[in-house]
């Protein structure tokens, strides 16, 4: 067996950790507007990507124009994201389903501060979960994913933009401003020792191509603009050759195969860690730096002897239905911990239909939920 | 770009594409073209064409084409010809 | 064989997937402006496939799917974004952003100031029929003031934009203003418009009888390219009028011409030194 | 040469004024410890308004096993280096827990069982630079703290700055090290010594 080249460790911020799996990804353009506590992102992006070959950093004047420009850099063959925080992400809103009516890769990472509104701007929350589900008008699939520490930031920035390219859609990564503002040691994984995966283009002749052709997967190619294949892309509901219609069998065909092409793919979508899950009968279903106290937490529990599990979810939506059935079989309770009045926790009850009792644990008051509160709960069973 | 060389210049409109707007039949200067019954745009003096342009430029809809008027296989052109192609009478504000 | 002209030249350009008569209205000014810059591609000779046209919403946004380039019709106000990501990204494309005046100068008036002044090599098109014609004649930013619309029936109080002294103001390398009744000026202006580097700005008064000129005294299209007619004066001439004749007028012509460098030109320059150094500190 | 030593959930927390270096020390420290001495770090900051001006915080947990919760919530060690950031932590301070602080800001100090040096003072009369205060700190810690090598924390240091201000931040570094070894004794901070696991390079 070849020896593994030894992995480069850095003490990096999550913001930090981002950029360099959106690098190692091979995102090439960044375009974004500051707002805290994103920012770092956005600065170390700008102080990169100018010096590598092809990198393209831009600042635009709002979060509206920065999802025009990313998705922009995507249709001309880049792969692009933007990073910003709660205001910025309602700003982002409209375009987000742009990106994904016209079936544009891109990733937007949304540090979750304390809203409503400006909100808390220092201080965590998570309280956009389902704004990032919901948040862009229509009936709309969407990837949603998050991480719970820094190297998780890394791995799943990469994991976004290989979603994002894969199934030609926004993929949103969910971070919250403890994760993104703590430092911590990460692995930087060598070339090869992770995937990267890069849209299909057409290699057809130009004329027989259809932009938006129904494929095996769901998943019609896509050239880069200027390449030689001239089509239409647009936000009204488009036919198979990207123009648009209102005729109902064209424009339910199209509503179809953009939610079939996430649908059928949920086993390689939803990601969750089961931690202690396989006897459980506590389990707590956590995500975000809120997972990290859970886990604890379940330590602690299964040290005084409670048969604790933490189910830590690492795609949020799709929700991971399977992984939480598989473990309604032996739980009693589910502990819902989260920065908010209770988001995830409604995915929780639908998928459960009170085969276990699900308790909550809310927080907005800009503070992360503890493992002692987690631990309290999951020892009254 | 105006080419004043009339009589040898051929107008030719597409009914489907024109809307009938009015805005050739208005300021054609040689008042070459009209509007029909049914409201589209008809070529009815196109002996006058002095080739100005404006008609095809101004089209919103590209249904106008002014060209040059094609000789025929035998290098006489259409009115030389001794059966000229069947005019166009569904239209002229006459008809 | 003759020489292709006029419109044999559009019919080229249009995609014959598509069903002509085209969406607008009978005598709507988009239909001419597409016609003018079609030609003036044609004239810069440019590939279709490294034209773009990145369109925003309403009226003008519609014209973006006739022509056989690389289309894209954005989301309202925004075409200037996403015309910006796609010219940053592949600055061998010639990016023309067509918007209409609710388009560009109301919801995406924030993106037109900046893409001017960050000098972004994109043309900005902006049809201005002085209203929001696709939602049913509602008042714009280019509606002038006095006039009569759906959502100002006792008359626009509110004064109109000078697109031009805007877009002069924000820093655009080139800025003219056309008229589709004056196709031939037009044309010129658009040709030199695409030729510049940076970020150019060709505004064209395109009437809309259907929802302007309906209520305010312009009955038929007719009516309004003889308004046009009589309104727009070449700029060399307006600057000799007195004072009280040019009230009422409009000038047209070229207001701004600047050839400073774009930003993608600027940005790759710098790009370019890093690689060196870069290349340099490696040997 | 101190041994490398198995810890669980070590906490630490750096609070004074913003302006005062608090962020970057953490910063230094916890990338020391990560990157040099092989430990688990989480490293988190209070961020805003309060980073210019008002009063600063930043937190490291240190581990030699997997760190769940990052932040600090029962501190094994409070730097504190305002009065009011002494007067708002100290009752986060574990029983056991030391407190250093910089004595001539901290004039009341909420209890006699402490560690104090004049950071500010020795920054600027015997270093040069006041900004080297957090320097100071830091060799002071690196003395105090069993676990950490002097040695190696100063290249972590050095390594972390840019070449301009190296010399004068390593010189920083030495004088706290130094006083603290004088001012605080041998055997400060030995409360957290256990047993060896085998030197650190």
């Amino acid at each position: 067996m070849p020896r593994r080249k030894k992995r480069t460790e850095i003490f990096a911020l999550g913001n930090e950790a981002v950029v360099e799996g959106a690098l190692l990804a091979g995102c090439t353009f960044y375009g974004g507007y500051p707002i805290t506590p994103s920012s770092e992102i956005m600065e170390i992006m700008a102080s990169r990507l100018p010096k590598l070959e092809n990198g393209v950093f831009i600042q635009m004047e709002d979060e509206i124009a920065s999802m025009g420009a990313v998705i922009g850099a995507s249709l001309s063959g880049r792969k692009a994201m933007t990073a910003t925080s709660g205001p910025g992400f309602s700003l982002m809103q409209e375009n987000l389903g742009y990106a994904v009516m016209a079936e544009t890769p891109m990733v937007l990472v949304n540090v979750m501060r304390g809203g409503p509104s400006t909100g808390l701007p220092t201080s965590p929350a998570q309280g956009d979960v389902q704004q990032a589900r919901w948040g862009t008008h229509g009936d709309h699939p969407i990837i949603v994913l998050s991480a719970s520490n820094v190297q998780e930031c890394l791995d799943m920035t990469i994991t976004a933009f290989n979603m994002a390219e894969k199934y030609r859609t926004p993929v949103i990564l969910l971070l919250d401003e403890v994760t993104s503002h703590t430092r911590e040691k990460i692995e930087i994984p060598n070339e090869g020792e992770f995937e990267v995966f890069s849209r299909t283009v057409p290699s057809m002749p130009p004329e027989w191509y259809k932009p938006y052709e129904e494929t095996v997967r769901g998943v019609p190619p896509m050239p880069p603009i200027g390449s030689g294949y001239r089509f239409h892309v647009t936000g009204l509901t488009h036919d198979r050759n990207g123009f648009p219609t209102q005729r109902p069998e064209e424009v339910v065909e199209l509503m179809d195969r953009i939610h079939r092409k996430i649908d059928q793919f949920f086993y390689d979508i939803q990601l969750v860690d089961e931690i202690m899950t396989d006897d459980c009968e506590v389990c707590v279903i956590a995500y975000g730096s809120v997972a990290r106290s859970a886990e604890l937490a379940v330590q602690q529990a299964r040290g005084n002897g409670v048969k604790a599990g933490l189910l830590k979810l690492k795609t949020l939506f799709p929700y991971p239905r399977r992984h939480t059935e598989k473990i309604l079989a032996h739980a009693r309770t589910l502990v819902v911990p989260e920065m908010n009045m209770g988001q995830m926790s409604r995915e929780v009850k639908r998928v459960n239909m009170g085969h276990a009792s699900v308790r909550t644990i809310n927080r907005v008051d800009g503070q992360i939920v503890t493992p002692s509160e987690i631990l309290k709960v999951i020892m009254q069973g | 770009m105006p080419k004043k060389n009339k009589g040898k210049n051929k107008v030719t409109i597409y009914p489907d594409w024109c809307k009938g707007c009015g805005i050739c039949v208005e300021f054609c200067p040689a008042k070459v073209l009209g509007l029909s019954l049914q409201g589209k745009a008809v070529v009815e003096r196109e002996e006058d064409c002095i080739r100005c342009g404006f008609c095809e430029l101004h089209c919103p809809d590209f249904a106008i084409v002014v060209s040059d008027k094609e000789p025929m296989d035998n290098g006489l052109s259409d009115t030389d010809a001794e059966t000229a192609p069947p005019k166009t009478k569904t239209g002229g504000k006459g008809a | 064989m003759s020489k292709i002209t006029g419109n044999e030249i559009i019919h080229q350009y249009l995609r014959h997937n598509k069903k002509f008569p085209h969406v607008l209205c009978a005598g709507c000014g988009h239909g001419i402006v597409l016609g003018t810059l079609i030609r003036s591609i044609h004239s810069l000779g440019i590939p279709k496939d490294d034209v773009v046209v990145v369109a925003g919403i309403g009226c003008s946004g519609r014209l973006a799917v006739y022509v056989d380039f690389n289309t894209v019709h954005t989301t309202h106000g925004r075409a200037l974004s996403f015309a910006t990501g796609i010219k940053i990204s592949n600055p061998k494309l010639n990016v023309i952003a067509l918007m209409g005046d609710g388009d560009a100068l109301s919801i995406g008036g924030n993106h037109l100031i900046h893409a001017a002044r960050r000098n972004i090599g994109v043309t900005a098109l902006i049809l201005n029929n002085n209203i929001y014609g696709m939602t049913g004649g509602q008042s714009s930013p280019a509606t002038p003031e006095g006039s009569t619309t759906m959502t100002n029936p006792y008359g626009q109080l509110d004064s109109s934009f000078d697109t031009v002294e805007l877009a002069r103001g924000a820093g655009a390398n080139y800025v003219a203003r056309g008229t589709v009744f004056h196709v031939n000026r037009l044309e010129k202006i658009m040709t030199e418009a695409i030729g510049r580097p940076g970020f150019s700005l060709v505004e064209a008064i395109t009437p809309c009888h259907t929802q302007f000129g309906r209520k305010n005294k312009y009955k038929s299209p007719v009516d309004m390219y003889n308004w046009l007619k009589s309104t727009a004066v070449p700029l060399e001439r307006y600057n000799e009028m007195p004072e009280d004749k040019r009230r009422d007028r409009m000038p047209i012509g070229v207001f701004v011409d600047r050839d400073r460098p774009g930003f993608e030109e600027r940005y790759y320059a710098m790009q370019q030194n890093f690689l060196k150094q870069a290349a340099k500190g490696g040997k | 040469m101190k041994a490398q030593q198995e810890l669980d959930r070590f906490e630490i927390r750096f609070s004074g004024l913003g302006g005062q270096g608090i962020i970057t020390l953490g910063k230094v420290m916890g990338q020391g410890l990560a990157l040099g001495h092989g430990y688990n770090v989480t490293q988190t900051q209070s961020y805003g308004p309060e980073a210019r001006g008002g009063s600063s915080k930043c937190d490291l947990v240190i581990s030699s096993g997997r760190i769940s919760y990052p932040k600090a919530e029962s501190l094994d060690l409070l730097v504190a280096l305002s009065q009011e950031a002494c007067n708002s932590y100290f009752p986060y301070l574990k029983k056991g827990g030391i407190l250093v602080l910089e004595s001539d800001l901290v004039k009341q100090p909420p209890t006699n069982q402490f560690l104090g040096l004049p950071f500010t003072s020795l920054a600027k009369d015997k270093v040069g630079v006041a900004q080297a205060m957090n320097t100071v700190v830091l060799g002071a810690l690196s003395y105090l703290l069993p676990f950490i090598n002097q040695a190696t924390m100063r290249k972590s240091l050095e390594s972390a700055l840019p070449p301009k201000i190296r010399a004068v931040n390593t010189k920083a570094f030495n004088l706290g090290h130094r006083l603290a070894k004088k001012e605080w004794g041998e055997d400060a901070g030995e409360v957290w010594r256990v047993e060896e696991l085998g030197e650190i390079d």
